[in-house]
């Protein structure tokens, strides 16, 4: 038997990591710019712009952290309101701190928003994986308690920070280094963070191992419960990182503090390529995503075509002809 | 035998009804200590469909002496507060009327179309009968659809011009990220109005953000404590306010039980007005404690 | 070789082999395994020694998989224990074993089909470099390997688009990624044809020559006979012995097994075929895999197809019946049919076998009778509703006829042995009595007593005016029952083998080399 | 081929349909009654629970549809807005037949919104198959259409039904027959018309099969986009009457309505043993789900342990017990 060589052409044409289903995204992006300039011609404008991809830094941010639960095949519902709880702990711990620290409060609260995600993510994670509860009905139910904590700690009002602390912590949203936006940057740094660990460590792999195939990863020594707990946790610590860059937007946090959120965070992997059923996760194609659904929006309040009774319908609308364009763009 | 007081009230979704919240328990606190022989039962409910199941619940389980209710929507709620009624208990309505006015024994209403129509009487006045606005309002309800009736009907046939008017939601981001929108979409306005406080606090920090010097006035509704703070203050760009005080349900509760317990019959209809807030009499609308 | 099997020699138990003296890489003693009441595996003993091929051979459902998951750590003993040099050990997850040097090639795929065919080699262990992980380096390595296996799949490709067979190769590979000290085969064949044999067998081979043990399954006792130096029969979950490999016929590898005298493996060739064409296909595309071809199958004929890993025969079938996209000039019984779906295929009476039982032919957490009549529904129950009786009649029926051997009716379908699970799959086609019937690698993982059954099956089938279409990677099973052989290479059609030039060189050749040359005449080209 | 008697004693101890794993959350179910009537003992009687169980049939007649949903593998976030929807158009147009069909137009209606609902499910359904977009985000899409729709339709406020109808079609939501309300009873007839289909239909195999594994259901000549699609049309006919049970009970729609009952019916289904990955369904424990989920609301209301604001929470915990209570019961 010879010929092998001949008979079978190895087919390596795809040598180097190019991922194609992260082109799809961006492709729907251009596309949508292209929509917005014919539509307005200000959505061009640099200020515009500005705000839209500043405005889509919390989502983004979160959803690096969802890229990971969903890829290791979780979901979590709970984010927008554990962004509120966090908020709000961060800005009650802040005030709290600032007459002995001063500003140093700040970093200090920080700090302790971070801790706050991770444990959060912990829980919603051990719920999951040790407590074998569908994740979509486990973290509906930590999403009611986060709610439900904010909601108390503010007796349903606000929680303002302290005086003494807004111009200082103010640059944190507002703030511009090299003329760009500080969330902008964060979220870039975030999304790279999360690009080199889902890429470039093993933890990343583990993540898309489990999310494939359970059975596999566990045949092939693989802590299932260990990666997906993980993924949850940083997604908390992802979701302290949006509150900490939105505590100064509005400079409190409210019981209406990111109400929704989960679903437009979801939305935003899903668009940038990542499947629900889990897998191979795509987080630049999930910041592309969030910028998306931002400009979507933004282009709603652009253009004079729609009702306002309708808004919700022409984005519902949008959002599936952007998976259609991004199916097809494959 | 203790003679029970029901409240039913939307759920602390946003500031407004946050404070709503806050009075009625304040209210059943107060009550509960000082007379042994009343029990206040607040319960909260996220919509209307929920409040008619309170409503169901509350009524099943004990005789209910009084009910007093801020209903979500007239419509829906006006047949299952009749069939409360129907056992002979004691109807106080808050805020919103139900569509057969018999049902209600007293009735304690704000006025939401006052609060549009005042405002845009205080606009065109201020602005001296023409200038651009944009508008923001909030969950489609009645309450959000009569406040933009009042402030439309108001400015019909003046030189006001609403450029533009969209959803938020009573919700700071959301209204923050439209503002955003309204400022890169118009390169002229002269007054924003948002039809609730939670909403303005978004706006004047996206007023701010953009350092647009041709917006003389953003103004909100509800009498938010922050907000009110302002009118003390002699804030440029928010000197007035209209109230739409959550305390209303604690001035029901307490005439509710006043009738129960005391001899004469309290009865009839209290519609509180919306008066303009300005600094002169802002210091009796701050409540520096309340929530909202 | 000859075609029928026949079995004569004498029934005298062979002797077993004195236990030589050198260290068993592990050792198993006493092993059992239970699943609920059921005993699957009792009473298991044996040494397995380095440098050493030791086959494990028994009917479908005789426990070979569970006595194999048990020694690398995919499921625990119920009772017994295993030890290494001497030591107890005991394994709770594959990796732990792993990590002692025994590696297991599993009979089902497992493989994490999202992920690329780098990925999947390294799950687990995957190559670092300061830190991070090494694609370049892994995409190298596996390449490397999968080269010396023969595997001509790219290392970036991903699992999901690769074929049964590859998926196999890369199994394979990624058990044979580390050093070990002991390798365990659970039929890695069944899909392969004789190129990859061969070579497979080449490294195993080497393997033995570097002092690593090899458990090697598989119900092609050919490949047994060539390779082990022991051979293990294991009969309804028990040991019937241990006997030195060469000196066993194929014969008496099947007496043993079975327990009695077998008769022949293929049956008397019939001749029931006519001229009349059933299924006739023209210029079939499968963009992508296959480029123009053209055949007929008549009535009454068993048609082969034959050709190499790759050479497009699942996906010409698969295209043909609607399972993937193609064109193609289909007619069926002299009138041209349109088929767009698996549905209009089976309405026209075609029916499929698909080789990938565990992904695309049963549900593996379902019952056994919904998964027979799955594809009969409108057949099988009239009208609208579901009828539990005459489907658990039927499932009786299916169980005595195709011999699945099962504990209980009741179990799902992923809980059967491997081969008993190809049963189920068999019966479930034919229960849509289909009159053209195309099976994919009919026997894999049935032993040598069912194979002969199920042969007897499909002659039974064409005998009935049937006409059947056999895909297969054993090119003498082909050649037993087969009237017309055509051999694929490369997506084409590079020939057909009939009458006295259907033998397994000319098949060979005709699937690896230039178009026509050098075949014996006979063959119609 | 012998000894197959003796290998394989062919036990059949399981003739009749009793699936353990619908045990569950009928479990849970009595677990929650004891806890209630400890809690407060009024919580058993009869008006009480007569109540609740009447309440609980809208999102038990969703559910019903959304285990077919569920159970092929797809997921509908768009039937609470789709009830909305269809309330308001029928409403719309009974009143408009009213002054020529008299009462006519209440059996005219319900025909109509069945109709709708059948089209709006069909829409989800060729949207999710033919579309091939992930269910999550295909009917987030359809959600945000309906929504905006009804809000359109009423102009941002509510859509009563005429006086003259009101106290013909009352008793479809305050009626009682045999003692018996009747929204239970189109709740039971529903149920058991999916439990029909689910289990004792060929239709009902094709759905399981199809959630189990979609390649096999295409291999066995199953239409992957037939079965799903049908799935998606019948959680739309499933949605209409619970639409139609709806409109009596509040005399009215509202852009409000039905807000967040795709997340109750999710749960339901979930809660009811039915895994959101698809494969068997279990339309009695989704009826269970249904129920608890109703009931631990009615806890809330009837007990006075917990501060309003944490009541959300509170519900969030009792759920993940629920759940973990029914994974226990296994
Ligand atoms: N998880 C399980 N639960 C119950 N029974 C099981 C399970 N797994 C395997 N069995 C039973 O154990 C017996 C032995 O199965 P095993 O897979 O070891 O057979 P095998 O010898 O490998 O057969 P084959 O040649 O068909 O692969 C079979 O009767 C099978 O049905
Ligand atoms: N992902 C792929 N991309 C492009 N070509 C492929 C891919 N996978 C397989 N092929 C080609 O498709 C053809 C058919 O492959 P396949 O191995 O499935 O055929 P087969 O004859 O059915 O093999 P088997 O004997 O395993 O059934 C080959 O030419 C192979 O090179
Ligand atoms: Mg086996
Ligand atoms: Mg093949």
């Amino acid at each position: 038997m010879t010929a092998l060589t001949s008979s079978t052409p190895a087919r390596t044409e795809r040598q180097y990591h190019v991922s194609w289903a992260d082109a799809g995204p961006f492709l729907a992006l251009v596309a949508l710019l292209v929509i917005g300039f014919l539509v307005n011609p200000d959505f061009l404008s640099a200020t515009n712009l500005g705000n839209v991809v500043t405005r889509s830094a919390y989502v983004a941010i979160i959803a690096v952290g969802a890229t990971f639960v969903i890829s290791s095949g979780g979901l979590d519902l709970s984010v927008g309101s554990m962004v509120a709880f966090i908020a709000g702990i961060t800005i009650m711990f802040m005030n709290m701190m600032a007459p002995s620290l001063g500003l140093w409060a700040i970093p200090a609260g920080m700090a302790m928003a971070v801790a706050a995600g991770l444990l959060c993510g912990l829980a919603n994670g051990l719920i999951v994986t040790v407590g074998r509860i569908e994740p979509f009905i486990a973290t509906l139910g930590t999403m009611g308690i986060f709610r439900a904590l904010i909601t108390y700690m503010t007796n349903g009002g606000t929680i303002p920070i302290d005086r003494s602390l807004r111009e200082a912590y103010r640059p944190v949203y507002f703030g511009t280094l090299a003329g760009i936006p500080v969330p902008i940057l964060i979220s870039a740094v975030v999304a790279s963070i999360g690009a080199f660990v889902l890429y470039k460590t093993k933890y990343g792999r583990k993540c898309a191992a489990v999310g494939a195939n359970e059975d596999v990863a566990r045949y092939s020594g693989i802590s299932v419960i260990k990666t997906r707990t993980i993924a949850f946790v940083i997604q908390g610590v992802c979701v302290a990182v949006a509150a900490i860059c939105y505590v100064p937007r509005l400079g409190a946090a409210t019981p209406t503090t990111g109400v929704l959120w989960e679903l437009q965070v979801i939305t935003a992997v899903v668009i940038g390529g990542t499947a629900l059923r889990g897998g191979k996760g795509h987080i630049w194609g999930t910041v592309a995503g969030a910028v998306i659904l931002e400009l979507i929006a933004n282009l709603m309040v652009l253009s004079d075509f729609v009702s306002e009774y309708l808004v919700a319908a022409v984005q519902g609308v949008i959002i599936i002809i952007a998976m259609l364009v991004q199916r097809f763009s494959k | 035998d203790k003679k029970v007081v029901a409240v039913s009230i939307p759920a602390a979704d946003h500031g407004w009804t946050a404070g709503i919240v806050y009075h009625a328990q304040a209210a059943a606190k107060e009550i509960n200590a000082a007379f042994p022989d009343v029990e206040v039962v607040v319960k909260t409910s996220p919509s209307a469909a929920d409040q008619v199941s309170a409503l169901e619940d509350l009524s099943a389980s004990r005789k209910l002496d009084a009910l007093v209710i801020l209903p979500y929507t007239s419509e829906e709620l006006t047949q299952p507060v009749k069939a409360i009624k129907d056992m002979g208990t004691f109807i106080t309505v808050v805020d919103r009327g139900l569509t057969d006015a018999s049902i209600q024994d007293l009735y304690l209403a704000g006025d939401n179309i006052a609060v549009g129509t005042n405002t845009a009487k205080f606009m065109i006045d201020k602005l001296g009968g023409k200038g651009d606005l944009v508008v923001l309002r909030g969950i489609p309800t009645v309450i959000d659809d009569e406040r933009i009736k009042g402030f439309e009907d108001t400015i019909k046939g003046t030189g006001l011009k609403v450029l533009d008017i969209q959803y938020a939601h009573w919700n700071s981001d959301e209204a923050f990220k439209l503002m955003q929108d309204y400022l890169a979409k118009y390169p002229h306005i002269d007054a924003v109005w948002a039809n609730d406080d939670d909403m303005l606090l978004g706006v004047l920090e996206a007023v701010k953000q953009s350092g647009r010097t041709d917006i003389k006035l953003a103004l909100g509704g509800n009498g938010m404590k922050d907000i009110v703070k302002k009118v003390i203050d002699g804030d440029a760009m928010t000197p007035v306010e209209t109230p739409y005080p959550p305390s209303m349900i604690k001035t029901a509760i307490y005439m509710t039980v006043a009738n129960l317990i005391g001899q004469a019959p309290v009865r009839g209809t209290v519609k509180l007005d919306a008066p303009l807030i300005t600094q002169a009499n802002a210091k009796e609308y701050y409540f520096p404690d309340s929530p909202f | 070789m000859s075609l029928a099997m026949r079995f004569e020699t004498d029934t005298g138990t062979l002797p077993a082999r004195p236990e030589r003296q050198a260290e068993p890489v592990l050792r198993a003693e006493g092993l059992s395994r239970k699943y609920g009441p059921v005993t699957v595996l009792s009473d298991v003993t044996l040494d397995i020694l380095p440098g050493e091929i030791h086959a494990i051979i028994g009917e479908n459902g005789a426990g070979k998989s569970t006595f194999m998951r048990l020694l690398s750590g995919y499921i625990e003993p119920t009772q017994g224990m295993l030890s290494m040099a001497g030591n107890r050990v005991r394994f709770t997850k594959p990796d732990q074993a792993q990590a002692a040097g025994i590696a297991l090639v599993h009979q089902e795929i497992l493989l994490a089909e999202a992920l690329t065919v780098t990925d999947n080699l390294f799950l687990g262990r995957e190559l670092t470099r300061g830190g991070l992980v090494d694609d370049k380096g892994m995409r190298h390595v596996a390449a490397a390997k999968l080269a010396e296996i023969g595997c001509a799949v790219s290392p970036t490709s991903l699992v999901r688009d690769i074929s049964l067979a590859d998926r196999q190769l890369v199994q394979i590979a990624r058990a044979l990624l580390d050093e070990h000290r002991l390798v365990i085969f659970d039929e890695p064949t069944a899909v392969l044809t004789g190129e990859e044999v061969e070579r497979l067998l080449a490294i195993i081979f080497g393997l033995k020559s570097r002092g690593i043990a090899v458990l090697y399954i598989s119900h092609r006792l050919d490949e047994v006979q060539r390779l082990a130096d022991k051979v293990t029969v294991l009969r309804d979950g028990k040991m019937v012995g241990t006997y030195p490999g060469h000196s066993l016929s194929q014969f008496d590898m099947a007496r043993l097994m079975v327990g009695r005298e077998l008769a022949a493996l293929y049956p008397q060739k019939r001749a029931v075929r006519t001229n009349q064409p059933m299924l006739s296909v023209r210029n079939a595309r499968v963009p992508g895999y296959v480029q123009d071809v053209s055949f007929t199958v008549h009535k009454g004929e068993i048609l082969g197809f034959a050709g190499m890993i790759g050479a497009g025969r699942t996906e010409l079938f698969e295209g043909i019946l609607g399972l993937r996209p193609a064109n193609a000039a289909i007619e069926l019984n002299g009138s041209p049919v349109h088929i767009r779906s698996q549905r209009e295929a089976m309405d026209a009476g075609i029916g499929y076998l698909t080789e990938d039982r565990k992904g695309k032919g049963l549900l593996l957490q379902e019952e056994l009778a919904p998964n027979l009549t799955l594809s009969a529904l409108a057949r099988f129950h009239p009208g609208l509703m579901v009828r539990r009786r005459s489907e658990a009649q039927a499932l009786a029926q299916a169980v005595s006829s195709y011999d699945i051997r099962v504990k209980s009716l009741n179990v799902k379908a992923g809980q059967l042995s491997g081969g008993n699970q190809q049963k189920l799959l068999l019966a479930k086609v034919l229960l849509t009595e289909p009159s053209v019937v195309v099976i994919d690698e009919p026997t894999r993982g049935i032993d040598i007593a069912n194979k002969a059954q199920i042969y007897a099956f499909i002659q039974e089938l064409v005998a009935q005016g049937k006409a059947c279409v056999v895909i297969s990677s054993e090119m003498q099973e082909l050649v037993g029952i087969c009237d017309r052989i055509v051999v694929m290479r490369e997506g084409r059609i590079s020939g057909e083998v009939s009458g006295e030039a259907m033998t397994e060189s000319n098949i060979a050749l005709l699937a690896t080399s230039e178009r026509g040359h050098d075949v014996d005449p006979g063959g119609k080209l």
